[in-house]
């Protein structure tokens, strides 16, 4: 028997069924567009535009969007769109955390003039209207041929994973003792020995965290790659817009399964990162 | 082996004055401990002589050795931190063997490092243990395995912080023993911290009662328990507290608790009339008379009531009271009054502790004493400290 | 672990090497850092981030610089018009279209998102049977693109063949008509997003101290009483994380709108961002889109600094400080 | 500020409860073969309290004493609703009160983390029970309770810049303010340094008996159990392992786990072998002899011998000899660690004041018959 009582959780649930009917309304109304992006994604052609549930599922448009007969039928490189993203958004992490980590143990640890200032900095990214500095980006890039590069990608993408890397980090190091480091030193470890001794494995799991959860924001990213790419570097979500947005024959099943292959990493990554997408989502401002 | 010397060590966090103005010189071999409450500045102070944080002022010299600016792994020093500290995902063996691994504090086969690991855990019990991580410990295993990790290792000083606060009373106790054992058996200067007064008393050479950031009364146990230079480290030692009555000089006689009390004032205090007291007297130090009346002036005696008995295992504290205020007394359960029962207290008026009459409000029970009041000397008048600095007003 | 490797090499660098051949310890003055060395240290270590943030103010500082010329793709040598293009902008009907689609679009979604946000919290705090089974996949719909997300969206309301005007009966219903697609593209803000609120409310809730709640139950309060006087002031903090989180991003929302309707049918879901878009992407004229990201950035400047605030002062107050 | 200097003199000698007009009579609890048994899925089943029973009289101060995970908390929490109870009946008065939720038990509640309302300031968390069932004059009561507990000047504050003493007498006056005939404290005393811990338990002790209420205290600190209580029940394992006085407990224990648990320095306990000759009962130590207490064990039974450091008495001819180890001075009194030929554990002596021993001394002691306690090697049940 359950006896124990979470906060606001009452002993006798008088209104549990109609509370129960209510997370099962939101649950139909959350996950039915995902299912009916399945749905659509398994209609041959015949069938994508019925509003039917019952039909004979095929995986054939999987095939055929990451195929020539794919592109050929919407004018989308879908597969290089996908090699596109991977390049882009694991590059543009492994930077962040070259440069991110020692900065956020900077900050998690020493008190220095300025850490705060260099932290604000790296939060007023995440909520800096993109535009505003895409629109020059695009004039220096296009006159340093940056533009439509995986480079250039990687570098505007900065804006996306730095900051949620700098800033997830640092709680970590902030909450990790400083005593364990301090005995390393007195143990007779050099300051570098001590980080990589001690330090860098305790905020393994963080670093995992704050990797996946800004690749997933870097490969959700849409306005970076449609205004500072063109067919070169663009991405998945460029891509899956222009399954509908083309000047012919839309296909609605082969959008779908598009859709369902570009989301499908955010949402494997997102499950396995789950214990710590609270902290990753607030920037360490709720601890989950 | 090591000695160690503090001119005016000054640490401040923002506008907070951790340690201040703090000097001492500890001996070779040397058995000191820092006692004081929390928030002290003690942590602060075992931190600064390892060089883990950046003292504002003052020298930390180690053999005679200028140590500003030197980091703590040239510093030879070995510390054990309150929070235990241990490296989560090594074993118990492979924490020990952490410093000696590091090439600084001498090198050691394979051999010689086993050999120190197992010598060690067997004394604090923990050889059983070794092969398990931290997370698989309990708190006492894993503050001995702390323990462990210094004395496995020659150093110049052992910086020991509360390394007995987390185990249980009857650990504690046990543990407490060992390390005097230990502690004879070897001759690493040792910097002990600790908020435990029976543990500075079982085991310093010499004690210094540190008080926001500053030290009171440096001595030996028996200095510090006989003379304390004022109320602060009078209540810092003992258990219950010293009983301090507020008492006025009047008429060449020192009253308390609203007249029920009164003996001559001692001369060579050069008290003045009106001037206001304070008597410390200590709970164990009083006694019920039951009819065994010591004679002379050299006792004081005061009738009260019986207020409140609270049994203390072999001993009794009985809340007594008497005149216009209350006095502890700690008797023998065998011995004890019952509770609503009259009696008269007494004690050795050599044991009554006089201080200077500065208030010393408490308030409702965390930072107990305000302004601690210097002591002017014994109700006897004799056995009185050689008067510190502070006590000049 | 292998004891050889850890045997070996324990110095660092320079003068902190190991100390004799024999490893025995060295006597005499130890090596010293100078005061000024491990001040820098810290900075040492933020330089490349620095770097980083100096490379991303560049543009930033450069895009203002922008606003105050009349900078066009035909215009490629723009000199210094001051405040003409903010005087124009806020001249232009156009952008008032854009602050107040923006504006509705903003309060409107975030304020639905919270109140449903915190129910599902509050329903999943329950720890129903039902609600356990449900709550692993509560973040899915914010996992996936915006963009994405869009697309779906859009393939149900296509009126002919979508599946929501199918499901409900609604005939040829058009979901993004010029008087529902910005309640259409609220919709899909909420779907996308409610999650976000739920998660971090929920996380929230259960970071609170069970004890308080306990003494609530002794003392006999009932349920609404106990969530108005003690629950809701304790999760306030968090809510407003959220709520802060949320209407940020609303007052920039571009991907999932752009999408659903590129800011039309006319203007109708022409937010800021997207006008911004236009403007310099489509039109080229990239000062007249800056001063446009100008006045953006602003806005958010400002309500970053009051919603701020209103959070210290919750969680003040939620863990029992004074005013 | 201390509230003992202000209750008057008559507050203390005897349990009579002085109460004002209205006050809820204080009530006898009864717990009658209560069970607590945690089962969920996938897990094994825990029994917490394995059948409990305890008769408490109106107006007792009781404490349930006992190492962490005893049963102890889970005990209180069982009286006071916030669990559930397995099997068995809880009665306060004649009324049963196991299907009642937490508040309709008209128990206070003091909890370990005080666990004050954190928004609300200290009048407001008084009168926190007293508005959610819209009792009138709640106002009143608040101002009147926190003159009473000299705490007036807390009310406008809020928890968090409190003490953790002003918490926690907060804590106890919102427990208080109900007036409930049963009042049940977990660790009231757990967050006090030891100074205020003193004068706290001692201003508790002094309320308790002025307001009268029937009291449960929750402690693991045996120190705390042995002076605040009338009664004390040590638990361990969810069992009741002794319910009586200090004095019983301190001087009778009915368990080697009663003893060892309760005494500080803690009890020496070393095995030994009874001897009968004729009718002079010994037991045979190491290669010494101990006189016991009047019990009577049979001839040749292995024993535990329980002997109290402070009861040790030194400087005496027959007794055990051993060699002193360590030697500790703490002035009221020493404590030598006592290595005795032929017994692996350790003993503590404690010496009088004033004596100084070290390390290699040999020193002989014993303790009066009727303070050597025996008991069963095999069960740790005392023999008599």
């Amino acid at each position: 028997m359950a006896t124990e009582l979470k906060p606001g959780q009452k002993r006798l649930t008088p209104g549990a069924i109609f509370a129960d009917i209510a997370i099962v309304a939101w649950f139909v109304f959350a996950l039915f567009p995902i299912l009916w992006m399945l749905l659509l994604a398994l209609k041959n052609d015949a069938q994508q535009t019925s509003t039917y549930f019952a039909f004979s599922p095929t995986l054939e448009n999987f095939g055929t969007v990451l195929s020539q007969r794919g592109t050929d039928l919407t004018s989308v490189d879908f597969k290089s769109a996908i090699l596109m993203s991977i390049l882009n958004c694991g590059g543009a992490v492994l930077v962040s955390l070259l440069i991110g980590i020692p900065a956020a143990y900077a900050a998690g640890r020493y008190r220095f003039k300025g850490s705060e200032d260099l932290m604000f900095n790296m939060l007023s990214f995440r909520f800096a209207p993109e535009l505003m500095v895409i629109v020059p980006l695009f004039v220096i890039y296009t006159q340093i041929g940056l533009f439509d590069t995986v480079f250039g990608m990687i570098w505007v993408l900065q804006l996306v994973t730095m900051p949620l890397i700098v800033w997830i980090l640092r709680s970590y190091f902030e909450d990790m003792p400083e005593d364990l480091e301090q005995a390393a030193l007195l143990d007779g470890y050099t300051r570098r020995k001590a980080f990589t001794m001690v330090a860098l494995p305790l905020v393994r799991p963080g670093i995992a965290a704050a990797a996946l959860l800004s690749f997933i924001f870097a490969w959700n990213n849409y306005v970076f790659p449609l205004i500072l790419s063109d067919t070169a570097a663009s991405t998945v979500t460029v891509a899956i817009t222009k399954f509908l947005g083309g000047g012919g024959q839309a296909y609605y099943n082969l959008t779908a399964a598009a859709a369902l292959i570009g989301a499908l990493p955010p949402l494997v990554l997102a499950l396995t990162i789950q214990r710590y997408l609270v902290q990753g989502l607030s920037f360490g401002a709720v601890k989950g | 082996m090591g000695t160690l010397s503090l001119r005016g060590v000054r640490k401040t966090y923002g506008s907070t004055v951790a340690v201040d103005d703090m000097t001492i010189d500890v001996g070779d071999g040397e058995f000191f401990v820092i006692l004081g409450p929390s928030g002290a500045g003690k942590t602060t102070t075992l931190k600064s002589i390892a060089g883990l944080v950046d003292i504002d002022g003052g020298q930390v010299s180690i053999n005679g050795v200028d140590m500003t600016g030197v980091e703590p792994y040239h510093r030879n020093v070995a510390m054990a931190f309150e929070s235990y500290a241990l490296y989560p995902q090594k074993t118990v063996a492979q924490n020990l063997a952490s410093p000696l691994r590091s090439g600084r504090s001498g090198s050691f086969s394979q051999d010689e490092q086993q050999k120190r690991i197992d010598a060690v855990t067997s004394t604090l019990g923990i050889h059983h243990l070794q092969q398990r991580l931290p997370r698989e410990l309990s708190n006492g295993q894993r503050q001995r395995t702390a323990l462990g990790r210094v004395l496995v290792r020659p150093a110049d000083i052992y910086l020991l912080d509360e390394p007995l606060s987390h185990l249980d009373a009857k650990l504690r106790a046990q543990m407490r023993a060992e390390l005097k054992q230990i502690a004879q058996s070897s001759s690493t200067t040792t910097i002990y911290v600790t908020h435990d007064y029976q543990e500075a008393l079982a085991l310093g050479d010499r004690i210094a009662i540190l008080r926001e950031g500053r030290f009171v009364q440096i001595g030996t146990p028996e200095e510090v328990w006989r003379t304390p230079v004022d109320t602060f480290v009078a209540t810092s030692l003992g258990q219950p507290e010293m009983n301090l009555l507020p008492g006025a000089v009047r008429g060449g006689r020192i009253e308390f608790l609203g007249g029920a009390g009164s003996f001559p004032a001692p001369a060579d205090l050069g008290l003045r009339d009106g001037q206001t007291v304070q008597l410390g007297i200590r709970p164990s130090e009083l006694e019920i008379d039951r009819g065994h009346r010591p004679g002379g002036d050299r006792w004081l005696r005061l009738p009260g009531r019986v207020l409140l008995a609270e049994r203390l295992g072999r001993q009794v504290e009985l809340d007594v009271h008497v005149g216009d205020g209350q006095l502890i007394v700690v008797e023998d359960s065998d011995h004890a009054a019952p509770e609503g029962s009259e009696v008269t207290v007494q004690i050795d008026l050599a044991d009554v502790h006089v201080f200077d009459g500065a208030s010393t409000a408490a308030d409702d029970g965390e930072a107990r004493v305000h302004r601690a009041a210097p002591r002017l000397g014994s109700a006897l008048g004799r056995h009185s400290a050689p008067m510190p600095e502070e006590a000049h007003q | 672990m292998s004891t050889a490797t850890a045997q070996s090499s324990p110095g660092g660098p320079g003068p902190a090497g190991p100390d004799g051949p024999d490893g025995s310890r060295r006597r005499g003055a130890p090596p010293k850092v100078s005061d000024r060395a491990r001040k820098l240290r810290p900075y040492l270590l933020s330089v490349p981030a620095l770097v980083v943030v100096i490379g991303i103010l560049y543009p930033f500082v450069l895009g203002a610089y922008y606003s105050i010329l009349n900078y066009t793709a035909s215009n490629p040598e723009p000199h210094v018009v001051w405040f003409a293009n903010f005087a124009s902008v806020l001249k232009d009907p156009q952008f008032w279209a854009s602050v107040r689609v923006t504006a509705i679009f903003a309060v409107a979604a975030t304020v639905i998102e919270t109140v449903l946000g915190v129910v599902i919290a509050l329903l999943l705090n329950r720890s129903s049977f039902v609600g356990k089974i449900f709550e692993r996949v509560l973040i899915l719909p914010l996992m996936i693109a915006p963009v994405i997300a869009a697309t779906i969206w859009k393939l149900m309301f296509n009126p002919q063949f979508g599946v929501l005007n199918h499901v409900f009966g609604l005939g040829t219903f058009d979901w993004l008509s010029k008087d529902t697609a910005l309640a259409s593209s609220i919709l899909v803000d909420v779907w996308i997003y409610t999650p976000f609120v739920a998660i971090l409310v929920l996380a929230g809730i259960r970071s609170l101290p069970r004890e308080p709640f306990e003494a609530s139950d002794v003392d006999g309060a009932g349920w609404w009483y106990m969530f108005r006087r003690l629950m809701l002031p304790m999760m306030w903090p968090y809510i407003l994380v959220a709520v802060i989180f949320r209407f940020m991003d609303c007052l920039k929302a571009f991907d999932h709108i752009f999408v659903l309707t590129a800011g039309g049918p006319g203007l109708a879901t022409r937010t800021l961002q997207i006008g911004a878009y236009e403007d310099s992407i489509i039109f080229q004229n990239f000062s007249r889109g800056s001063t446009y990201m100008f006045l953006l950035w602003i806005l958010v400047f400002i309500t970053a600094k009051y919603l701020v605030g209103v959070l210290g002062k919750a969680q003040r107050r939620a863990a029992g400080a004074e005013e | 500020m201390s509230t003992a200097a202000t209750i008057p003199a008559g507050a203390g000698g005897h349990a009579t409860p002085r109460r004002g007009a209205g006050r809820t009579e204080p009530q006898a609890l009864t717990i009658r073969n209560v069970r607590k048994v945690y089962a969920s899925r996938g897990r094994e089943t825990f029994e917490a309290v394995k059948g409990m029973d305890m008769n408490i009289r109106p107006g007792e101060l009781i404490s349930l004493l006992g190492p962490s995970g005893c049963g102890k908390t889970t005990t209180l929490r069982m009286i006071a609703g916030l669990e559930t109870i397995t099997s068995g009946d809880i009665l306060i008065g004649d009324r049963r009160i196991n299907d009642l939720p937490p508040g309709k038990r008209n128990v206070g509640v003091g909890f370990e983390s005080y666990a004050l309302y954190p928004p609300l300031n200290v009048r407001e968390n008084l009168a926190y029970g007293l508005k959610a069932r819209k009792v009138a004059g709640a106002e009143a009561q608040v101002d009147d309770l926190a003159r009473r507990l000299e705490m007036t000047e807390l009310l406008d504050l809020r928890p968090a810049s409190l003490s953790s003493g002003q918490k926690q007498r907060v804590a106890l006056a919102r427990a208080l303010i109900r007036q409930p005939p049963v009042l049940l404290l977990d660790e009231p005393l757990g967050h006090l340094d030891a100074s205020a811990r003193q004068r706290v338990r001692r201003e508790l002790k002094l309320l308790q008996r002025e307001f009268g209420y029937t009291t449960i205290v929750v402690t693991h600190d045996q120190l705390e159990a042995l002076s605040l209580s009338d009664r004390i029940a040590v638990m361990n394992g969810g069992i009741i392992q002794q319910f009586g006085t200090p004095d019983e407990l301190f001087d009778d224990p009915a368990n080697q786990f009663v003893a060892d648990f309760v005494g500080e320095p803690g009890i020496n306990l070393f095995p030994g072998v009874v001897r009968r000759d004729g009718g002079r009962v010994t037991v045979r130590v190491g290669d010494d002899t101990l006189v016991p207490a009047a019990s009577t064990p049979a001839d040749g039974r292995k024993v535990v011998v329980g002997m109290r450091p402070p009861d040790c008495v030194t400087g005496v001819e027959r007794g055990l000899r051993g060699e002193v180890a360590v030697f500790e001075d703490l002035l009221e009194y020493g404590l030598a660690t006592v290595v005795v030929p032929g017994v692996d554990e350790r003993l503590v002596v404690q010496t009088p004041s004033g004596q100084a021993w070290s390390g290699g001394d040999a020193l002989t002691f014993t303790a009066p018959p009727e303070r050597v306690y025996l008991f069963d090697a095999e069960t740790g049940d005392r023999l008599r």
